[in-house]
């Protein structure tokens, strides 16, 4: 039997299998941690197996390492999953954020280690798991089960007295839109008779789905706004700076931006291809706000956490703009840009939390001056924010050089403007961290600096942050290796628009280079 | 002597006993009256029934209110122990005095 | 006659629930009660059905309200109290009651004329009287139904045991 | 009275028998206090009334005309309407179960059946259905005379009765089932066909009912040795302590009224009713008229017999404990009058 | 087993389960006064399985008529029978500890929980509106008495005259549609409703007998408006009864319910879906925004159970097969995950059940892990996360009402499930977060979760989980239900003298 078609049911069953093994073991000494991490590691190298085996030639549109089985005769839900080039990648960065998780709670996590370790194995199989499926019932119920072990790591293992109220209003907010989403989707099958998102997706660019264009469009909308609230989408990330400032390190790692952004990726543009097209402007018009309401709110923070918060809600919106652009370079860049920014973000929490374990605060103004006393630390701090500002060679710049020129290239309305407000984005970016930065590891000597002695990064934290300082520069310098597979999504959503006058984009020479790595 | 009464007579004669009933167990404050003007509703059913049973020409609408009575027997059994129960901890048969549990 | 029956004991009923609805102690609204039951046990009769009346002045007059009346006098149970509830009952319960009672009696006189009209005794069948009548049925086709009123009556009999009993045993 | 439409001619007949019915059976009860004086006397070695008339018959116009004369308590604390009807209750329900008895063999006069008031087809049911309203009268006297002796009276009352009467009707079951129907007139013909050894005491195996309806009905009637609501030792005088005059009067004739009633029933019951205790050994003899009254002769013997073994019992049996009484009715009477009834209907149903 | 009668076949669950009652019964007063009433626990647990397995027997049957026609065992009467027992087996299993310490009557508990299943069952598979009505008595009377068990409590015995006043009342309204159907049609029969209606004189007074069996069942299930009984009924009352008062009898009347309005008024439909969509709508909002307000542990969840009803009745304005299908689905997984909840209700509070709000369950999860994350796997599957039964039974619900065309109250439902998860996640997140000050409360119940308690727990448990995980069997279950024939008039032919034109003459 090929090991193709089990790959993916192998990677979702490892880490569940490894919460309930923890759940039987008892609780002793580091027992907890070292299981999690054999088991996130183990899960690793089985994520690896994709982009060695998959097939960057195969015709745009189909999945790959599929696996198709009925789950329920009727109503017809399947077991079905398999990745493109879209989500391959996604599954490969889950893979490897878990097992940097689990070296990131290490010493932080110190009560009641089998419940977190548990809850974070769980919702990494509910992650991987949305990112594997292609029943539309499927996908749900993943992408419901991701709530749950968020809301709990949240609510118990909180940083302040506020974590209950953070962790239900991030349930809430994650939980009220899918609740529509799941009327959508009913909808859906009932029109169609089918949860299956390829036969959907054909349905859609046949146009037989329904014939009532209203209720397509409310339906349309039901599933934008729940990925829109996961994403979030600037209104709706309300529940964000509670749920980043108080969720542990390893569980805000993975909060914001995947899920969501994939979810509009797959299901938005791949079921609703037109009414996503419809909704594009405001989408791209929230994206330039979300930037620089993001910077700008960033700029203002005194708490790290809530800083690195509205930083990440302003690179996000990054990839709003570019996916909505509904070009191949925005699209790309876009996707790339998940990758990216999810490491980077990565990077930058696991920095914060290290910060944390030994100084026991995120007030900006009670830090200052460290740099001498901590220059692993420092040094680590800076590669980081050049990544994240977009310094070329980096990743950051090439998801958001993409975006930028695919907005411009965009068909939409209103779209230059737009890109041309959401690039301010970039400058404002490099203020706020860099000033961050300043103000952190530079000048005086903070309070707590200064009544506290701290040691440097340590062999386990290093164990940690290498590979993503790497990754990094890998990225930076060698897009192609991921924007090969990347692009045959990339494409494929584009190809839904009416093809125009791309041809005049002054920036055709940057699209050619995506196109270049895919052969 | 060959007076004839039109069923519907009888249905609304039903009628105004159940509207009585359904009234007085709103209205009565002590647990018995309630418990009275439930047994008042289950007469103007059984009445209803009866009259039924007779523009049918059914014997089973007869038979139903039997078996009403049956329940209604049992019921009284249960319910005026319960009624001891309760006035054995509460030394009292108002409802609005029986208010343990509010919101 | 089954007009002045009707009248006349259909009169008795409505006073005798008036009545239950009115009196403010206990005893006085059963023994309403117990003025309403055997009026209908009358008109029971005036619509054939001779064994429910019978049972319904035996069981309903003889065993319920007995029971009613025993625990009445047993708990001692005093006047009702007026209370700030009972204001808002009023607020509630007029109403419903006049409520249900349009609608049930603008049906029934709506249908009247479908409904037919009835006549003293009402021979189900001829040939059989009322119990025979009845108690072939009850024990042919509805043989079941009749068999499980044991397993309630069971219940019932446990129930009351169980609650009676007191607590220190 | 040809003239009169039969319809004029049936409500003046019944008239006449009610009232005739009803002075008779005032009488009997009025004569029946008499011979309970006088038996108990007797069984305790005295004599009873004797002072007026001749032999004390005139006694019971006497007590009549005492308790006609005195005053009219109205107790202060007492319920007022309720303090009245009860006795009247108490009387009524005593009064109006005769309707249904046949004392005699079917005899029309103008279509008219006149040794009976009515003979419905549930006669038996209306008896019973009369008699379990006849507790009100008691628990209400008690509870309106706002008097604890009263109030403890009544309930010991009302539950007894409401105890025995699950007994009581349950024994008469087995007569019904013989009989196959609930009309008093059929149950007596069903016993008629060879008198005594068709009674339903010998030859329908229905002793054991009987006795169970015997015990039952004392219990019933609040007679000894069941007579424990009015025991005067421990409650004065039960329900009607308060009670004076012709109220009490009234209870006191509901009494006997009940005695002749339970009598009656047991008679038709088991008995035989109106029929002759020979059925056809000894041959028609005498006139039309004689034909008509002998079944009434011999159903007044036989009540006569059930009323003397009242005051027999009542002189000499002990009265139960209240606790007695109870487990007695529910853990001996009741399951005996159920098996009774599984018994017969088995036989029945195996014999045919 | 083909040569026994269909009466004895038919009712075969009936018989066992009212044996096991009457022998409980009478081997309860010749036990010894202090003697443990655990045996008798056993023999009803026992008597329960063998019940399942008769109605699993009867599954292989096919439909059987029995006693006239008043009784139809069909796939879906069978599916009852299955899902009342299997709540009386975890049922049992829970309270066997309940009353360790002293007897409290104990044997006379097992006994009444035996016979209102008897009358669950009787209800699920009558075809006769008598049957179904004494059936009913028959549960109803038994929850009365089981709601007062706890005397001396004064609650208790509030809860149990709350109950009992409104059940009556509510079975007076229910008795009187009954009156008004047979009115209608002339005949207490399904079958002959259903047929007397298709030719019936008197539509009016049929839709109101429809909307009074409506209010009567309304109460039983309690739905909104009819629900104000519920919270204060599941406070006060033992809380293994209130874990079974809340399913077993709901889905008996859910069973009858669905028997009345499909097959009986199916010739009704338009005009009772309307009501059902109130109903159900009404419910939801109210059961959940109530919920919100409450801080008492059961009265939230009587409040959910409120929501719950509502989420039941919007399968009622579904299509037929479809419809049947999701009522019985969602009454199963509602079943699991509820008698789950008091089940640990029970282990928490014990037979004192001093501990009741919210924040006396705070830091459960460290005092007692396993209870906790019991409960948090039922208050998951409440809210109706993926692989609960809780999801599967939502989907299958709101996806029925989708499908015909009623995609606003899948909205409304599916909006309020949202809303519900706030007190859920409240209680959640309460059980697992560290209290503020040390919570003495919940040492006082650190018994050890006993045996019997623990199998009762874990089927629950694993009951959710397998309805949310595989429940394609399941699913197929409640289909063949859901696809059950309607009761035919085989013995029960409708009276078909017209009303009005026979008059006959005096006698």
């Amino acid at each position: 039997m090929n090991i193709d078609h089990s790959i993916l049911t192998i990677i979702i069953l490892i880490p569940l299998a490894g919460a309930i093994l923890l759940a039987l073991l008892p609780d002793k000494g580091k027992l907890m941690p070292w299981g999690a991490l054999a088991v996130t590691l183990v899960t690793f190298v089985c994520t690896l197996h994709l982009p060695f085996h998959f097939d960057y030639g195969a015709a745009s549109g189909s999945f790959q390492f599929a696996t198709d089985q009925q789950w329920v005769a009727s109503p017809a839900i399947r077991y079905h999953l398999g990745v493109d080039g879209l989500s391959m990648w996604l599954v490969v960065l889950t893979g490897l954020l878990a097992p940097l998780g689990v070296l990131v709670s290490w010493r932080v996590i110190d009560t009641r280690k089998k419940t977190f370790y548990i809850l974070f194995l769980l919702q990494q199989v509910a992650m991987l798991g949305v990112f594997v499926s292609l029943d539309l019932l499927l996908y749900y119920s993943f992408w419901e089960l991701s709530i749950v072990p968020m809301t709990l790591l949240i609510a118990s293992f909180g940083r302040t007295e506020n974590r209950r109220r953070a962790g239900i209003k991030f349930f809430l907010y994650a939980f009220i839109p899918s609740a529509i989403l799941l009327v959508g989707i009913l909808w859906l099958y009932a029109r169609t008779g089918t949860f299956d998102l390829p036969r959907l997706a054909n349905l859609a660019a046949a146009h037989g789905i329904s014939g009532n264009s209203t209720a397509l469009w409310l339906c349309s909308l039901a599933f934008l706004v729940a990925f829109a609230v996961k994403v979030p989408v600037f209104p709706l990330h309300g529940w964000l700076s509670d749920a980043i400032s108080e969720a542990p390190t390893a569980a805000v790692m993975v909060l914001a931006g995947k899920l969501g952004l994939y979810s509009i990726l797959r299901f938005s543009f791949g079921i609703f291809p037109e009414q996503s097209h419809r909704i594009a402007p405001l989408l791209i018009a929230l994206g330039a706000i979300g930037i620089v309401y993001g910077a700008l709110m960033a700029l203002v923070q005194k708490d790290l956490k809530r800083l690195s918060a509205y930083a990440t809600l302003s690179a996000v919106a990054f990839i709003i703009l570019g996916i909505f652009s509904f070009t191949v370079s925005g699209l790309d860049g876009g996707i790339f840009h998940i990758v990216s920014e999810s490491l980077t973000g990565a990077a930058f929490f696991m920095l914060l939390g290290f910060l944390y374990e030994r100084y026991g605060t995120y007030d900006i103004r009670e830090l200052g001056g460290i740099a001498s006393r901590l220059p692993w630390m420092v040094t680590m701090f800076v590669i980081m924010t050049l990544s994240l500002v977009g310094l070329p060679m980096l990743n950051g710049f090439v998801g958001e050089f993409l975006i930028l020129a695919g907005s411009m290239q965009s068909v939409f309305a209103h779209h230059v403007a737009w890109t041309v407000f959401a690039t301010s984005g970039v400058i404002l970016s490099a203020s706020y961290m860099l000033w961050m930065i300043q103000r952190v590891f530079y000048g005086n000597l903070g309070v707590k600096p200064e009544n506290m002695t701290a040691w440097d990064i340590d062999a386990r934290e290093h164990l940690a942050m290498w590979p993503l300082l790497i990754l990094f520069l890998v990225m930076g310098v060698a897009p192609p290796i991921w924007l090969r597979a990347i692009d045959t999504a990339g494409a494929r959503i584009a190809a839904t628009v009416p093809q125009p006058q791309q041809a005049n984009s002054p920036l055709k020479l940057e699209a050619n280079t995506a196109e270049g790595g895919q052969r | 002597m060959a007076a004839q009464v039109p069923t519907a007579y009888y249905l609304v004669l039903a009628a105004i006993l159940f509207s009585i009933g359904v009234g007085s167990f709103l209205i009565k404050r002590n647990i018995i009256t309630i418990f009275i003007s439930i047994e008042l509703m289950l007469n103007a059913v059984n009445l209803t029934f009866v009259a039924f049973a007779h523009q049918w020409h059914q014997i089973s609408g007869q038979i139903f209110v039997f078996f009403v009575m049956v329940v209604a027997a049992a019921e009284a059994a249960v319910g005026l122990a319960i009624i001891i129960a309760i006035f054995r901890t509460r030394q009292t048969l108002n409802v609005d005095q029986i208010d343990l549990m509010k919101l | 006659m089954q007009l002045a029956l009707f009248i006349i004991f259909g009169a008795l009923a409505v006073a005798g629930a008036l009545n239950l609805l009115l009196q403010r102690h206990p005893i006085n609204s059963a023994l309403s009660l117990v003025v309403v039951m055997m009026s209908l046990a009358v008109l029971y009769w005036s619509l054939g059905a001779e064994f429910l009346a019978a049972a319904q002045v035996i069981v309903y007059s003889g065993a319920i309200m007995v029971l009613f009346v025993f625990v009445i006098m047993l708990l001692n149970a005093g006047k009702e109290e007026k209370t700030t509830g009972s204001r808002a009952a009023y607020i509630a319960g007029f109403p419903g009651a006049a409520a249900i009672f349009c609608l049930l009696t603008f049906v029934f006189l709506s249908e009247q004329k479908a409904l037919g009209v009835a006549n003293l005794g009402g021979h189900l069948n001829s040939g059989l009287n009322n119990i025979e009548e009845l108690s072939r049925v009850l024990f042919t086709k509805l043989l079941l139904p009749f068999e499980v009123t044991s397993v309630l009556i069971l219940v019932a009999i446990l129930g009351a045991v169980v609650l009676a009993r007191k607590e220190d045993q | 009275m040809s003239h009169l439409s039969p319809f004029q001619i049936f409500l003046l007949l019944s008239i006449v028998k009610i009232a005739v019915v009803l002075v008779i059976l005032l009488t009997t009860v009025a004569y029946t206090v008499l011979l309970e004086r006088k038996v108990l006397g007797h069984i305790q070695n005295r004599w009873g009334p004797s002072r007026v008339g001749p032999f004390g018959l005139l006694q019971p116009l006497a007590d009549g005309i005492k308790l006609f004369l005195k005053e009219d308590l109205m107790p202060l604390a007492a319920e007022r309407p309720l303090f009245v009807i009860a006795p009247i209750i108490a009387l009524t329900c005593a009064l109006i179960s005769i309707a249904v008895v046949p004392f005699g063999a079917v005899h029309r006069i103008h279509g008219v059946d006149i040794f009976a008031i009515t003979d419905i087809n549930i006669g038996l049911l209306v008896i019973l259905g009369i008699t379990s309203i006849g507790v009100y009268g008691i628990a209400l006297s008690g509870w309106s005379s706002n008097n604890k002796f009263s109030l403890l009276g009544s309930l010991r009352a009302t539950s007894q009765m409401v105890s025995y009467e699950l007994a009581l009707g349950l024994s008469l079951v087995g007569v019904v089932l013989r009989a196959q129907s609930l009309s008093l007139r059929t149950i007596v013909e069903s016993q008629s066909a060879h008198g005594l050894l068709s009674w339903n005491f010998f030859g329908g195996y229905q002793f054991v009912a009987f006795f169970i309806y015997l015990m039952a009905a004392y219990a019933e009637t609040n007679r000894a040795p069941f007579d424990l609501p009015e025991a005067e030792s421990e409650l004065v005088a039960g329900y009607h302590t308060e009670y004076s005059s012709m109220k009490f009067a009234m209870f006191f004739m509901a009494e006997y009224a009940n005695m002749v009633i339970v009598s009656c029933v047991a008679t038709l019951m088991f008995f035989g009713g109106a029929s002759s205790p020979f059925g056809n050994l000894i041959p028609a003899f005498g006139g039309a008229v004689v034909q008509a009254l002998l079944p009434v002769f011999w159903f007044v013997v036989k009540v006569f017999a059930f009323l003397l073994l009242y005051i027999w019992v009542r002189g000499t049996l002990p009265r139960f404990r209240y606790d007695q009484l109870m487990s007695f009715g529910w853990k001996f009477l009741l399951p005996l009058a159920m098996a009774n009834i599984i018994i017969t209907s088995l036989v029945l149903a195996l014999h045919g | 087993m083909q040569s026994l009668s269909p009466n004895i076949l038919a009712l075969l669950p009936e018989y066992i389960l009212t044996i096991v009652g009457v022998l409980i019964m009478l081997a309860e007063p010749l036990l010894p006064p202090a003697s443990s009433r655990k045996p008798l626990g056993w023999l009803a647990i026992l008597g329960t399985v063998a019940a399942a397995l008769a109605s699993w027997c009867q599954l292989h049957l096919g439909t059987l008529t029995a006693f006239s026609g008043t009784v139809q065992v069909d796939t879906f009467s069978v599916f009852f029978h299955l899902l009342i027992s299997a709540i009386v087996l975890v049922t049992l299993l829970i309270s066997l500890d309940y009353f360790e310490g002293s007897a409290r009557h104990a044997g006379e508990y097992f006994a009444l929980i035996v016979f209102s299943a008897v009358g669950m069952m009787l209800m699920t598979c009558a075809t006769e509106l008598l049957l179904v009505f004494v059936g009913l008595e028959i549960s109803s009377i038994a929850t009365y008495i089981l709601c007062g068990f706890r005397k001396g409590s004064a609650t208790g015995a509030e809860s149990s005259i709350k109950y009992f006043l409104l059940g009556s009342f509510a079975t007076a309204f229910f008795l009187y549609g009954i009156a008004l159907a047979f009115g209608a049609t002339g005949s207490t029969s399904i079958a002959a409703i259903a047929a007397g209606l298709a030719t019936t004189t008197t539509p009016r007074l049929a839709f109101l007998a429809l909307a009074m069996i409506l209010i009567g069942l309304g109460f039983k299930v309690s739905s909104a408006p009819f629900h104000v009984w519920t919270p204060d009924v599941y406070q006060g009352a033992p809380s293994p009864v209130v874990g079974y008062m809340s399913t077993a009898p709901k889905a008996a009347a859910f069973a009858v319910l669905l028997r009345i309005t499909f097959s009986a008024f199916g010739p009704m439909e338009h005009r009772w879906a309307v009501l059902m969509w109130i109903l159900a709508a009404l419910s939801m909002t109210i059961g959940n925004l109530g919920a919100m307000l409450q801080r008492d542990v059961k009265r939230l969840l009587a409040y959910s159970s409120i929501a719950h009803a509502g989420y039941i009745l919007v399968a009622f304005t579904a299509l037929r097969s479809e419809g049947i299908a999701a009522v019985c689905f969602y009454t199963a997984t509602y079943a699991a995950m509820q008698v789950g909840a008091f089940a640990v209700v029970t282990q928490v509070t014990g037979y004192d059940e001093q501990i009741r709000s919210i924040d006396d369950y705070t830091g459960l999860a460290l005092k007692r892990p396993v209870l906790a994350a019991f409960l948090g796997l039922f208050l998951i599957s409440l809210i109706g996360i993926p692989f609960t039964g809780g999801f599967f039974g939502k989907f299958y619900v709101f996806s029925s009402a989708v499908h015909s065309n009623h995609v606003w109250l899948a909205v409304v439902g599916l909006f309020n499930s949202g809303i519900a998860c706030f007190y859920y996640l409240r209680l959640l997140a309460a059980l697992y977060t560290r209290p503020a000050t040390e919570n003495t409360r919940l040492d006082r119940s650190s018994r050890s979760l006993g045996v019997p308690a623990g199998i009762g727990l874990t089927l629950a448990a694993a009951a959710t989980l397998v309805l949310g995980i595989f429940p394609g069997h399941f699913l197929n279950l409640a289909q063949r239900a859901g696809a059950a024939p309607a009761p035919t008039s085989a013995a029960s032919t409708p009276a078909t003298v017209p009303p009005a034109a026979v008059t006959l003459p005096m006698q």
